[in-house]
């Protein structure tokens, strides 16, 4: 016991270290790099916490592909670093800013050293109910049985950011392809590598998203790692994304959260109310909405990265 | 529940079909989303108690319940008018260009704005803190692009500073609403506020989460994002932005105060809140004054107006003190919300067909509006007196019933604000009507001509804003519905 | 002391540096930057919760593990906006700051319908 | 039996981990990009080797064993990849300032940015050609960034 305090102590260190570092250091470039080390330190902080299914989110979602939009967003903002940085906070507003911090930082402690012993849970709740669920992971069940509205939601935020990322395009490059800044060598070592690793990255995507239902992973996971394998066989210049006015990639898009809507509205007819499965019908309707959304979060989280259309389709 | 749904599944649809389709399937969900929300007030009025739906069966703190209440349908049918009204006013900017198979910001527009409508009624209606998170998450994603909608380098500036104030306020409403659940083991508001105590988890959780709110609501000191971002968009998005989506956060912090942490909240803690609305209506309406766009006047506005949403908190915990009924002053807070909602979505909508018609919205030069626009005038006028608290506006029954209760808990510190502001409204809303009515020069024409229908939207969402202090006629206390059978339970 | 409550202090502090750097830093990139870290910060904190209340052989209470997971997503969904409107920004004027060089009295309130 | 296997895990765990360390020393003392490139590839292809060799006698075959190797397999697939485009790019930026890989008087003063900024460039590198011109001018002051090398001051 004490040498895993040992282990979490060091991680703790390791991980406010990294953090102080990624907020003080002057180069941007620098901070984000530092942002996705902490964000797979976190990881392993997950893993310590037993929440293998957020561990496995944070280090593709967290780390991966937020850290992919960080590194383009700050090589390409590289050219205004040393023009922004001359505007530096008084003084004044420093202080504030540290006390503020530090009472905020203090507070939580306080908070976190009063927490109520013993804790308060769901656990014994999400675990009587898991049987009518039908499936084996309880995260699994919490996100499509027991809060299956949140999900829902969560699937529509990413869509409506997607609208948004989209919205900031230009009006001429409406309905074009959004440009991945790619550096593409169709005979080079990033295609190479793109091809051996795609196929096997496709297959762990698919893995880790079908035993989402009775171990760690899940959708989000899956699709994120999908997500990442098609973005890099289009960094390396084997595909292309394709243009926003599309209708299947609309369509694919908004079939997730539209089967996931229907399902549960059937539940009215079929189970007495909205987002209830019928007796026995759990899994496989949990199974089908999964399946629904699974392109629709693999399209929308790898368009996310690409960011606004900027090239018009050739007329 | 339908009232959420309807209009994401409407979002969903339009987004499949594209272009001109996109209008039509938004339009149509508008016609479906308003008669929902009847459908819940009749339901609500017949039964008498709040309109709660166990979604999927699973009963909290396991589930997730929606609850409608009188605040709830108060505000869902609110909100259903005003769009619809910004619906029919936006079918002449936000059409479609003949042509053109899809234009980009008609296309958002109309996906935006029914995505902003599912989301504030799922705030509304919503009874789990986390979905409620989700719901602020979903407001401000549909919200922000509506800033930057037209992309001009400033308007793309503003988006992001709202956005970046809009992240952090929820951010710290997340932290608060952990806390409370590391503390008390639920997300779920009836059963929170059976088990939240006074303590430091409970004060710490209250502090973030009304922060948070605050942040997104735009309460003095945090307003800076606001009047940029609300000016730069264009009309019916302004509209949007500033009639409803502030009200989104506000409604929140408003939920928690008095559902969530009835027994946790002071009368300090109240009052530093009511000072803070203070300040925003005194620094909202000098500055406000002092514009020369009539954008970033109504903008300024709205910052004042916001002020006044906040002065009912000490009010309220004023008169549960005195122990008598709080439901006047939470009564004079939601008719503010209402009033101001439809008045300054006519204001920006009015402002909008004043640029139209002038090809600019400086505030010296409206000469000749009147004569062109005669209706837009007049909506003008009347949402302003309601701004301002004139009799019979809803404005004026708001600010009624909030001085009287100031005077009653002896609080006439915040009725002598609330006259300065009225007195500080009535001179820039006079301002500007008088310029408009000036005589044209000879031989000026309009830039272009406004629809007629456009004009009269713009009246409808004033005459409501104008005509509601008929409220006071209403036989029943409507916001009330649900809520005193909750409070039973929570007071020992 | 045990993991979580050091965990608990760890996403504390991680929520101060978050709002520090915020505050502090005055370029966008690095204000994202620190709205991640706060973000996580909140997660953690949740994590720890979560964690405490394991029970019936889970090793932690699976309803915060599963809203943890919602969470990270919707941020992510938030940075990918946040960087577009700040990439967008740069495309319009290479100047990527969020002070406004005029003051807000100059700015322009013109529809796009004009 | 069981113990042999043990005293195996730790040691060759252990011999990993040296080799992390010698790669880190590496990175952080190396006076240029190729020879930290260098550096860090030894630790990871190897230290990481050796501490997936330590593990597999204590993993359950063949599942996880497989998992494990695949894991090695692909850090390493990974490791050659972006190893050799940080080298061309490192190359690529050298070619007309190579006067700037070095630093400037062979100590570890400013340790990591050199790298980050041939990081930073890479895209911009090969992309110049199909991209805006707008982007083509951020190309420009980032030469310039790499000349100087460092943070300004």
């Amino acid at each position: 016991m004490t040498l895993a305090l040992a282990v979490d102590i060091g991680l703790t260190l390791l991980i406010l270290a990294m953090a102080a570092w990624t907020i003080a250091v002057r180069d941007t470039f620098a901070s984000v790099i530092g942002f996705v080390t902490y964000g797979l330190l976190l990881t392993l902080v997950w893993v310590r916490l037993a929440a293998p299914d957020v561990a496995l989110t944070e280090a593709a979602m967290g780390g991966g592909l937020t850290g992919a939009l960080l590194i383009g967003a700050a090589a390409r903002l590289r050219s205004t670093e040393s023009a922004s940085r001359t505007e530096r906070p008084s003084v004044l507003t420093r202080t504030l800013a540290a006390v503020l911090s530090a009472a905020v930082t203090a507070a939580l402690a306080i908070c976190v050293l009063n927490l109520p012993d013993p804790a308060p849970t769901l656990a014994p709740a999400a675990a009587a109910q898991l049987g009518s669920t039908g499936v084996g992971n309880p995260v699994t069940a919490v996100l499509l049985a027991y809060r299956a509205m949140d999900t829902l939601l969560e699937a529509i935020v990413v869509l409506l950011a997607l609208v948004g990322v989209w919205s900031l395009a230009h009006d001429r490059a409406w309905g074009g392809y959004p440009q991945l800044r790619s550096h593409a060598d169709p005979d080079g070592i990033l295609a190479y590598f793109a091809r051996v690793m795609a196929p096997v990255g496709i297959i762990v995507g698919i893995y880790i998203f079908w035993i989402g239902a009775d171990f760690p992973g899940g959708k989000f996971q899956g699709a994120t790692i999908l997500a990442a394998m098609w973005l890099l066989v289009i960094g390396a210049g084997l595909a292309h994304l394709p243009p926003v006015s599309q209708t299947w990639l609309r369509v694919l898009l908004v079939a997730g959260p539209l089967v996931f809507i229907v399902i549960g509205f059937a539940g009215l007819v079929t189970a007495e109310a909205v987002f209830a499965y019928p007796n026995g019908y759990a899994k496989p309707l949990i199974l089908a909405i999964e399946i629904a959304l699974m392109p629709t979060l693999v399209l929308a989280l790898a368009l996310l990265v690409a960011g606004a259309p900027q090239r018009m389709p050739p007329q | 529940m339908l009232a959420i749904l309807v209009p994401f599944a409407g979002m969903l649809i339009g987004f499949v079909f594209g272009g001109g389709n996109a209008q039509r399937v938004a339009l149509a969900t508008l016609a479906a989303g308003l008669a929902i929300a009847i459908a819940i007030a009749n339901a609500l009025a017949q039964s008498g108690k709040a309109v709660v739906y166990i979604l999927g069966g699973w009963m909290p703190p396991l589930g997730v319940a929606l609850r409608a209440d009188g605040l709830s349908v108060v505000m869902l049918l609110t909100v259903a008018v005003v769009i619809c009204g910004i619906g029919v006013y936006a079918r002449a900017d936000f059409g479609t260009p003949s042509g053109v198979k899809e234009a980009r910001a008609p296309l958002i527009f109309w996906l935006l704005l029914l995505a902003v409508w599912g989301s504030l009624n799922l705030v509304f209606v919503s009874g789990d803190l986390f979905t409620l998170y989700v719901a602020l998450e979903l407001l401000t994603f549909a919200a922000v692009p509506l800033v930057s909608l037209d992309g001009r380098t400033e308007t793309v500036r503003s988006a992001l500073r709202y956005l970046l104030y809009a992240l952090l306020g929820s951010v710290l409403y997340l932290l608060g609403a952990v806390l409370l659940y590391g503390a008390y083991g639920t997300l779920d508001i009836p059963l929170l506020a059976a088990r939240v105590r006074p303590e430091p988890a409970a004060w710490a959780a209250l502090a973030l989460m009304i922060a948070g709110l605050l942040a997104k609501t735009a309460l003095f000191p945090l307003h800076l994002w606001l009047p940029p971002a609300h000016a730069g968009a264009p009309a019916a998005a302004s509209a949007v932005l500033s009639g409803l989506v502030i009200k989104g956060s506000w409604f929140l912090a408003m939920r928690l105060w008095f559902d969530v942490f009835a027994d946790v909240v002071t009368l300090p803690a109240a009052q530093t809140l009511a000072a803070l609305g203070a300040a925003a209506i005194l620094v909202g309406n000098v500055v406000a004054l002092r514009q020369t766009r009539l954008k970033l006047l109504i903008a300024y506005s709205t910052v004042a107006q916001i002020g006044y949403l906040f002065l009912m908190f000490p009010l309220a915990t004023g008169l549960a003190t005195a122990g008598l009924d709080s439901a006047m002053a939470v009564n004079g807070g939601m008719l503010q919300a209402i009033s101001h909602a439809t008045a300054k979505a006519a204001m920006f909508m009015a402002a909008g067909l004043v640029y139209t018609t002038l090809g600019h919205d400086r505030v010296a030069d409206l000469r000749g509006v009147a004569s062109a626009l005669p209706m837009t005038v007049l909506a003008f006028a009347l949402a302003g007196a309601s701004l301002i608290g004139l009799p019979p506006s809803g404005g004026f029954l708001a600010k009624w019933l909030l001085i009287s209760v100031a005077i009653t808990t002896a609080q006439w510190w915040w009725a002598l604000v609330m006259l300065v502001g009225g007195l500080l409204t009535s001179v820039y809303v006079f301002i500007v009507v008088v310029r408009t009515l000036a005589p044209a020069h000879v031989g000026w024409n309009p830039k272009t001509t406004v629809p007629r229908y456009q004009q009269a939207a713009v009246l409808a969402l004033a005459l409501c804003s104008f005509l509601l202090g008929a409220a006071v006629l209403c036989p029943v206390d409507v916001t009330q519905i649900g809520r005193t059978v909750s409070r039973n339970t929570v007071l020992p | 002391m045990n993991g979580p409550t050091l965990f608990g202090l760890c996403a504390a502090a991680l929520v101060g540096f978050g709002l520090y750097g915020l505050i502090v830093n005055p370029q966008p990139l690095r204000k994202i930057i620190g709205f991640n870290i706060i973000g996580s910060g909140v997660f953690l904190l949740f994590g720890a919760i979560a964690r405490r209340g394991a029970a019936v052989g889970m090793g932690g209470d699976p309803v915060p593990q599963a809203l943890l997971i919602t969470g990270i997503v919707v941020a992510f969904s938030a940075t990918a906006l946040a960087v577009a409107l700040l990439l967008r920004l740069f495309d319009e004027g290479g100047l990527v700051t969020l002070a406004s060089e005029a003051p807000p009295t100059k700015t322009t309130a013109d529809p796009p319908d004009a | 039996m069981k113990i042999a296997l043990d005293i195996f895990t730790i040691v060759a765990v252990m011999a990993g981990a040296f080799f992390f360390l010698a790669g880190t020393v590496g990175l952080l003392r190396f006076p240029d990009p190729l020879t930290r490139l260098h550096a860090l590839t030894k630790a990871d292809n190897l230290g990481l080797g050796l501490v997936v060799l330590g593990l597999l006698p204590q993993t359950d075959w063949p599942l996880d064993t497989i998992k494990l190797v695949t894991i090695w397999l692909f850090a390493l697939l990974a490791g050659a990849t972006v190893g050799q485009l940080m080298a061309c790019a490192a190359r690529r930026g050298g070619s007309n300032t190579v006067d700037t890989l070095l630093p400037p008087n062979g100590n570890t003063v400013e340790l990591s940015t050199p790298t980050y900024q041939i990081v930073g460039r890479q895209p911009f590198a090969a992309e110049t050609n199909r991209v805006p011109s707008r982007h083509r001018d951020a190309d420009l002051p980032l030469n310039s960034t790499a000349l100087h090398r460092g943070p300004p001051t």
